[in-house]
C-alpha cells in the first residue's frame, strides 16, 4: 500500500510536469507562422467519415500552401504551422481540445471537426473566442438559425431539407414525364442525419403526391439489410430512397444486387459519393443516385481530384470534400485579401465572400453545389438542381445489376 | 448518530474550506484549464458514485453511461421548457426510476454476468432511445441552447461532488453504509444478521445512479447537440471503472486518486500524441496492470467473490476498516 | 417472405456464431475475457483485404496462411502477455478482472497500430458476391460460405471436444483447472492451446466477414460485443451453444426486421440476451453455476 | 417435555437436481431444550439447518416458529422471527474488528441498536463471550476458537429465541472444547433454545436433551442421547451393516 501510494504520487507528478512541458512547448513561440489548429475524430465511430471527407483535405491544403512558400500576407510569405488533436469522436473531448487550441496553443485559426454533433459542440466556444467556424461536415435543419446565432459560423452543407426537397422535386419531374410511378420506398439510418432527411423527404414527397409504400429506419451500424430490401422489392416502387450511412449504403447496394432489386431510381445516402463505392462496385455503380455531385468536366474539379489522388492515394468523395476544399480555398484567399493575420480582418473578409474556388465564385455557406448526383461512367456527376450549369442528363432507368464474379 | 461530534465536524469543515477555495478557481485560470477542471470533477463524481455502490459490493458495473446519458437526454428534452433546477430534479427522478428497475432485476446476477449485463444495457437503452426518438418524436439529434457557461457547469459539478462526498461520509457512518460493508464482507452473513440485502443493494445502486444522472444533466449544456451516440458512449463507463479501480474503490477519496492522474495523463497523451494516442493509452494500461500490482492488484484482490472466503488468514495488505474511515 | 426472412436470418446468425466461437474457447477454456477479440477479427479482415487487393490472393486461399499465422500470434500473446496474469491470479475472479484490463490495453494498441497503417477509412472489396438460389431465396455466395464455416467449425469442434483426448483435456480445464492438474493435464499448455485456437477462429471469422461487410479500424468493438452476447447466451465454452445462440439472434433480427420494425433489430438482440441472462444466467446451454 | 413447542418442522423436503438431500423431515423443538441433530456426513443435517435459517428454499414442507409459518421466507425475515445461526465453516467478517462484528448482529435485528448504544452492548457481549480484550482486533486476526466465539457472539447479538449451531464445537482442542461446552450450557441456562449439529459425542451426551438422527436425508431416530446412540439403526447408519 505504501509503495503504491508513492507510485501514484509519482504518476501525478510526472503527468503534471509533462503537461506543463507540452504547454510551454506549444504556448511560447513567436516565430512568424500562421498557426492552424484542428481537433478531429481520428478514432471512434466518426473516424472513417473524417478520414474520407476532411482530414486529407486539411493536410493537402497545408502542404500545398507550404510547398508554395506559405500564405502571402501583406507582401510576406508566412508558412502554416499545424496543431492537431484527436477528439476521439467524443463531444467532451472536442470541447476540451478546442479550448486547448484557443487558450494554450493560441492558434490563429481553427478548422472544423467532423460531423454534426462535434461541430455543434464546438460552435459556441469558437464564437465566444471570436474564431470563424467553417463547419464543413454538419447537415442540420437549424443551419440558418445557427448561422445567425453564431455570427462567424458557416454551415457549409446546409440543411437536410434542401437535399430532400431537391430530390423530391427532381423525382416529381420524372413522375410528370411518366417515367416513374408514384410509389417510393424510403429507409433511413436512425441517426440525426438520416432522420432529418427522411423527415424532410417524407413531407417533400407527400407534398408532390408520391405514395410512400415503405418508410422505416434501421439502427446505426447495421449493415445487414437484406430483409428490408427483400420486402421493398415486392412493393412495386419505381423509386428507392435510402438516407443511409456508408456501411449501410454499401450493404444496401450489395444486397439489392444479390436480390435483383433494380428500381428505376436507386438513391443511396452518404457513402455513395465516396471513392470506396466505385472501387467496391465498379460498373454496378452506374446509375446510382445520391446526394452531392461534382462537375468533373470542370478542369478545376478534375485538377482537384487529380491532386487529391496524388496526395492521399485515393479520390476525394464527391460531396463534402469538394465543399470543404472550396472553404479552404476561401480561407486562404480571405487571409491573403485581409493582408494580415488579424482574426477580425480575416473574419470580415470571409463574410464578404467572392472567392474563386472549385465551386466557382463562392461565399462560405452558399449552397451552390450539386444536391443530387449520379454515377455515370465512373464519375459522380451532378444532375440536380437542373438549372445549374453543367447539369448532366440522368441515366434512366438505372441499368440492370451485373452479376458479380 | 450525533452530528455534532468532533470526528464529524472536523473533516466536514475541512472539506467545506477546500471546496470553497476550489470555487474560486475560475478567477485564476483560463478557459482551457477550466475545461480540464470540469473533466476532472465530472470524472471524480462519476468514479466516486460508481465506487459508492461497486466498492463494497464488488459488482463491476458498466452501466455508468446509461445514467449519465439519461441525465444528458433529460436536459435535451426538457431543457428549454422549464427552469434548470427543475430539469435536474426530473433527471434525478428519471435516473431513480431506471435504477430501481435495473437494480431489482439484475442484482442477483453475479460476477462477469453482471458486468456483461450492464454492458448490454447501455446498448439496449441507446437503441430504445433511438427508436423512440425516430418513431415517436421524430427528432433525432436534439439541440441544447441554454445560457449556461463553462464556469456555471464547473460550480454545479463542484457542488455535486461536495454533496456526493458528504453523502458518502454520512453513509459510511450510517446503518445503511455499515450494512453495505457487511454485505461486501460476506453476503450470507449479512442476510442472517437480518439485513435485507436486495433492498440495501438497490438503495445504493439508486443513490449512485442519481449522482451519475445528475452529472450527465449538468454536462449536457456543454455540447449544444445531443444524440444517442453522443449521450450513451460506452467508453465513458470503461474510463470510470479504470479510474475508480486504480484509485481504490473502497475508500471515499480513493477514486479521486485514480481520477486525477489518469485524467491528466489522458490529457497529456491526447495533446502530445494525437496520432498515437491509442497505442500509448494501451501501453499505459499494460503498465498499470503489469507493473503496479501493489496499486491495482492489491485492490482487485478484494474483488474476489465474497462467498469464497475461507479460514485462511486475511491478506496483509488489506486495509482495515479503521484506516478506511480515516481516509474519509 | 417468411422463408426468406428465416433463411437470411440463418446466414446472419451463422456470421454471429462464426465470430463468437473463438471467444467462447478463449473465455471458456483459457478464462481470458478478451476485450481485444474484435480487434483480432478486424486484423484478419485487413490482412484478407491486402491479400485480395494488392497480392491478388483469394481470401479463402489466404486462410491457409492466415490461420497458422493467427494461431501463432495468439500463442505468443498468451505466452508473453497473459501467462504472468494467469500465474499471479489467485482465483478466477481475479484473472477475469486482470484479463479485462490487460486486453483492454491490447485493444487500444492493436487499434492504434491499425490506425497508423490503414487510417480511419472504411474498407470493402468484392469477392464471391454472386447470388445463389437456396430454396427460392437469393443469398450472396460469400454469406453461405461463412454459414458453412460456422456450421463446420461449430459441429466439428464440438465433436473434437467431446470425442477426443485433447478435447476432453480442454473441457476438463474449462470445468476445473485445479483438478485437471491433478489428473496430469498440462493446464498451461491446454489454456494456451485453446487461446491460440480461439484466436485462429477469430481470424477465420474476420476473413470471411470481410468478404461481405464494410469494415474500418474502429469497428472491432462491434464484433467483441456481438461475440460476447453470443458467448454468454450460448453458455461459456460451448461451441455448439454459440452456434445455436448465433442462429437464434440472427433469425430473431431478421424476423423483427420483416414483421415489426427494422429499427428494432439491434434492440431485440439485447432484449433476448438480457432475458436469457436474467432467466438462465449460465446461458442456454451452460452448466449451472454452483 | 411439558414445555411448549417452539419450532416445528413438518414434511420438509429438499432435492438438488436428482439428489434428495432432505426427505420428509419432521420434528419439533421445545422451548429451552437443546436438540442434537446427528447423522453421518452427507446425511442432510446442514441442509436442514439451511432450510430452517432460510439459506436454502425447501421444495415442500413447513417450518413454523412460535406458531408463525416461516417456510421459505428470505433469510433476513427468518432472522427477524428469532432464529440465529453459526456456520459449519466459521464465517466472521474478517476485515471488521470484533466490536463491528457484534454490531452487525445488533444493528439490523428487530429492535436495532446503533451508535453509542450499539457500542456499549457490543462490549458487554464481547465480555460475556470472553473477547473483551480483542475488541479492536480485526476478526481475521483472531485464533480459530476466538473466531468461533465471535461468530456465536454475533448470533447472540440478534437476541434469538432459537440458536442453530452447525458443528460449532468441531476442531477444538480438549481444553477449548470444555470452554465451549460451558459456554453453550450457560446459554441454555439463560433460557435459549438450541439446535446443534454435532459429531463430538462428549458434547452431545453432556449438552443435548434430545437427539434427532438423520441418514440419507431422512429421520431414523428421535429420543434422548442414550436412547438414540444405542439404537441399532443409528449404529448401522454410522458404521455400516456389518456392525449391526
Amino acid at each position: 500500500m505504501q509503495i503504491s501510494a508513492k507510485l501514484r504520487i509519482a504518476t501525478i507528478a510526472a503527468a503534471t510536469t509533462a503537461l506543463m512541458s507540452t504547454a510551454t512547448l506549444f504556448g511560447a513561440n513567436a516565430q512568424e507562422t500562421y498557426r492552424i489548429g484542428y481537433a478531429i475524430s481520428k478514432t471512434g465511430p466518426g473516424a472513417p467519415g473524417a478520414a474520407t471527407s476532411t482530414t486529407p483535405n486539411y493536410e493537402m491544403w497545408v502542404k500545398e500552401i507550404n510547398d508554395a512558400g506559405g500564405l502571402k500576407v501583406g507582401g510576406k510569405q508566412i508558412p502554416i504551422e499545424v496543431v492537431e488533436y484527436d477528439d476521439r469522436s467524443s463531444s467532451e473531448e472536442a470541447v476540451r481540445a478546442i479550448e486547448r487550441l484557443i487558450n494554450q496553443d493560441k492558434v490563429d485559426f481553427i478548422l472544423s471537426p467532423w460531423g454534426t454533433g462535434m461541430n455543434l459542440a464546438v460552435a459556441p466556444i469558437l464564437d465566444r473566442a471570436g474564431y470563424a467556424h467553417l463547419a464543413g461536415t454538419a447537415v442540420t435543419d437549424k443551419a440558418p438559425q445557427l448561422a445567425k446565432r453564431w455570427k462567424n459560423s458557416y454551415w457549409l452543407l446546409g440543411t437536410g431539407e434542401q437535399y430532400a426537397v431537391e430530390m423530391a422535386e427532381f423525382l416529381k419531374g420524372l413522375k410528370e414525364a411518366g417515367k416513374i410511378n408514384d410509389k417510393v420506398a424510403m429507409i433511413a439510418v436512425a441517426d440525426g442525419f438520416g432522420i432529418e432527411l427522411s423527415k424532410a423527404g417524407r413531407k417533400a414527397l407527400e407534398d408532390r403526391d408520391f405514395d410512400l409504400v415503405y418508410d422505416k429506419t434501421y439502427p446505426l451500424g447495421s449493415q445487414d439489410l437484406a430483409t428490408i430490401v427483400n420486402e421493398i422489392k415486392s412493393l412495386g416502387a419505381d423509386t428507392f430512397v435510402a438516407f443511409s450511412y456508408p456501411p449501410g449504403t454499401l450493404g444496401l447496394t450489395e444486397q439489392s444486387r444479390v436480390l435483383g432489386f433494380n428500381p428505376k431510381i436507386f438513391y443511396a445516402g452518404v457513402g455513395t459519393a465516396f471513392p470506396l463505392y466505385k472501387n467496391r462496385f465498379g460498373d454496378n455503380a452506374q446509375g446510382v443516385v445520391s446526394l452531392g455531385g461534382a462537375s468533373e468536366d470542370d478542369p478545376k474539379i478534375a485538377d482537384y481530384i487529380a491532386r487529391h489522388v496524388a496526395f492521399a492515394d485515393r479520390e476525394p468523395d464527391r460531396w463534402a470534400s469538394i465543399v470543404n476544399w472550396a472553404s479552404l480555398q476561401s480561407l486562404q484567399q480571405a487571409i491573403e485579401r485581409a493582408g494580415s493575420t488579424d482574426r477580425e480582418a480575416i473574419n470580415a473578409e470571409l463574410a464578404k465572400g467572392g472567392f474563386d474556388t472549385i465551386l466557382g465564385t463562392y461565399k462560405p455557406g452558399d449552397q451552390t453545389f450539386w444536391q443530387v448526383g449520379q454515377w455515370q461512367d465512373g464519375k459522380f456527376v451532378g444532375v440536380a438542381p437542373t438549372s445549374m450549369e453543367g447539369a448532366h442528363e440522368l441515366v434512366f432507368p438505372k441499368p440492370e445489376w451485373k452479376a458479380a464474379q | 448518530m450525533s452530528i455534532l461530534k468532533p470526528d464529524f465536524i472536523k473533516p466536514v469543515g475541512l472539506g467545506a474550506v477546500i471546496f470553497a477555495a476550489l470555487a474560486f478557481l475560475p478567477n485564476f485560470v483560463d478557459n482551457y484549464y477550466m475545461s480540464l477542471a470540469i473533466s476532472v470533477v465530472s470524472f471524480a463524481v462519476l468514479a466516486t458514485a460508481w465506487s459508492m455502490f461497486s466498492g463494497p459490493t464488488r459488482y463491476i458495473s458498466l452501466a455508468t453511461v446509461v445514467f449519465f446519458g439519461i441525465g444528458a437526454y433529460t436536459v435535451a428534452v426538457l431543457g428549454e421548457h422549464m427552469a434548470f433546477p427543475l430539469v435536474l430534479i426530473c433527471a434525478a427522478l428519471a435516473g431513480t426510476v431506471i435504477a430501481v428497475l435495473v437494480g431489482f432485476s439484475t442484482l442477483r446476477l453475479a460476477g462477469v454476468y453482471f458486468v456483461i449485463f450492464t454492458f448490454g444495457l447501455t446498448e439496449l437503452v441507446r437503441q430504445v432511445v433511438s427508436w423512440y426518438e425516430v418513431n415517436v418524436t421524430r427528432e433525432m439529434g436534439r439541440y441544447v441552447f441554454l445560457d449556461i457557461t463553462q464556469n456555471d457547469i464547473y460550480w454545479q459539478l463542484l457542488a455535486l461532488f461536495a454533496i456526493l462526498l458528504l453523502t458518502g461520509f454520512i453513509l459510511a457512518r450510517s446503518r445503511l453504509g455499515f450494512a453495505l460493508r457487511i454485505i461486501g464482507e460476506d453476503e450470507t452473513v449479512a442476510k442472517h444478521c437480518g439485513i435485507d440485502v436486495t433492498r440495501v443493494k438497490v438503495a445504493l445502486f439508486v443513490l449512485s445512479a442519481v449522482f451519475m444522472t445528475l452529472t450527465g444533466a449538468i454536462m449536457a449544456p456543454r455540447w449544444t447537440y445531443i444524440d444517442p451516440v453522443i449521450a450513451f458512449n460506452p467508453m465513458l463507463s470503461f474510463q470510470v471503472v479504470i479510474m475508480a479501480l486504480l484509485g481504490g474503490p473502497r475508500r471515499l477519496l480513493g477514486p479521486l486518486l485514480g481520477v486525477i492522474p489518469l485524467t491528466l495523463l489522458f490529457e497529456v497523451l491526447t495533446a502530445s500524441f494525437p496520432n498515437h494516442f491509442s497505442i500509448l493509452l494501451g501501453c499505459v494500461f499494460m503498465v498499470i496492470v503489469y507493473l503496479l500490482p501493489g496499486g491495482v492488484i492489491g485492490l482487485y484482490e478484494k474483488y474476489r467473490a465474497p462467498k469464497k472466503r475461507t479460514l485462511s488468514p486475511p491478506d496483509g495488505n488489506n486495509t482495515t476498516p479503521k484506516s478506511e474511515e480515516k481516509a474519509a | 417472405m417468411l422463408s426468406y426472412a428465416i433463411f437470411s436470418g440463418i446466414t446472419l446468425g451463422g456470421m454471429y456464431a462464426l465470430v463468437a466461437m473463438g471467444l467462447t474457447l478463449q473465455y471458456g477454456v483459457s478464462r481470458i475475457m478478451n476485450l481485444a477479440y474484435g480487434e483480432l477479427v478486424i486484423v484478419a479482415s485487413f490482412i484478407a483485404f491486402i491479400f485480395m487487393t494488392t497480392l491478388g490472393i483469394n481470401p479463402i486461399v489466404g486462410l491457409l496462411i492466415i490461420i497458422p499465422l493467427s494461431f501463432a500470434l495468439n500463442w505468443i500473446i498468451y505466452r508473453i502477455l497473459l501467462t504472468p496474469l494467469v500465474a499471479r491470479a489467485k482465483n478466477r475472479g481475479m484473472l477475469e478482472v486482470d484479463s479485462i484490463l490487460a486486453t483492454f490495453g491490447l485493444l487500444f494498441i492493436v487499434q492504434g497500430v491499425l490506425l497508423v497503417w490503414f487510417g480511419g477509412n472504411y474498407y470493402s472489396y468484392d469477392f464471391m458476391n454472386g447470388a445463389v438460389n437456396v430454396f427460392g431465396a437469393a443469398i450472396a455466395a460469400n454469406r453461405l460460405v461463412a454459414l458453412g464455416f460456422a456450421i463446420v467449425i461449430g459441429l466439428g469442434f464440438y465433436l473434437i471436444l467431446t470425442k477426443t483426448r485433447i478435447g476432453t483435456a480442454l473441457r476438463a480445464v474449462a470445468v476445473d483447472p485445479t483438478s485437471a492438474r491433478l489428473v496430469a493435464i498440462d493446464v498451461n499448455f491446454a489454456s494456451c492451446f485453446a487461446f491460440a485456437l480461439g484466436g485462429a477462429m477469430a481470424a477465420v471469422g474476420g476473413v470471411l466477414v470481410s468478404m461481405f461487410l464494410t469494415f474500418s479500424t474502429s469497428m472491432g468493438v462491434v464484433f467483441t460485443m456481438k461475440a460476447l452476447i453470443v458467448v454468454i447466451m450460448g453458455g461459456v465454452g460451448n461451441l455448439l451453444g454459440a452456434l445455436i445462440a448465433g442462429l437464434i439472434l440472427g433469425v430473431a433480427e431478421s424476423l423483427v426486421a420483416t414483421y415489426v420494425d427494422p429499427g428494432l433489430t439491434i434492440a431485440v438482440t439485447y432484449v433476448i440476451f438480457l432475458l436469457v441472462l436474467l432467466i438462465k444466467p449460465s446461458g442456454l446451454f451452460g452448466r449451472a453455476s454452483s | 417435555m411439558t414445555s411448549q413447542v417452539l419450532l416445528s418442522i413438518d414434511g420438509l423436503h429438499k432435492a438438488f437436481g436428482g439428489l434428495i438431500a432432505v426427505n420428509q423431515m419432521q420434528f419439533d423443538v421445545h422451548e429451552g431444550e437443546i436438540l442434537g441433530l446427528l447423522g453421518p456426513n452427507g446425511s442432510g443435517k446442514t441442509t436442514v439447518m439451511n432450510l430452517i435459517s432460510g439459506a436454502l428454499q425447501a421444495n415442500e414442507g413447513k417450518v413454523v416458529i412460535s406458531g408463525k409459518d416461516i417456510t421459505n421466507l428470505p433469510a433476513h425475515k427468518i432472522s427477524h422471527s428469532g432464529i440465529a445461526r453459526t456456520f459449519q465453516l466459521v464465517r466472521i467478517l474478517p476485515d471488521l474488528d470484533c466490536i463491528e462484528n457484534i454490531e452487525a448482529g445488533l444493528a439490523y435485528r428487530n429492535n436495532p441498536l446503533w451508535g453509542d448504544d450499539a457500542q456499549k452492548a457490543a462490549l458487554d457481549l464481547l465480555d460475556r463471550i470472553g473477547l473483551a480484550k480483542q475488541a479492536h482486533t480485526p476478526a481475521g486476526d483472531l485464533t480459530y476458537i476466538d473466531q468461533k466465539r465471535l461468530e456465536l457472539g454475533r448470533a447472540l447479538a440478534l437476541q434469538p429465541k432459537l440458536l442453530l449451531l452447525d458443528e460449532w464445537l468441531a476442531g477444538l482442542n480438549p481444553s477449548e472444547l470444555q470452554d465451549g461446552i460451558t459456554l453453550v450450557r450457560k446459554l441454555k441456562d439463560e433460557g435459549l433454545t438450541i439446535i446443534m449439529v454435532e459429531h463430538v459425542m462428549d458434547a452431545i451426551r453432556s449438552l443435548c436433551d434430545r437427539c434427532v438422527v438423520m441418514n440419507a436425508g431422512a429421520k431414523i431416530a428421535d429420543g434422548t442421547p442414550d436412547e438414540v446412540l444405542s439404537d441399532p439403526e443409528v449404529v448401522r447408519a454410522y458404521l455400516g451393516d456389518s456392525h449391526a
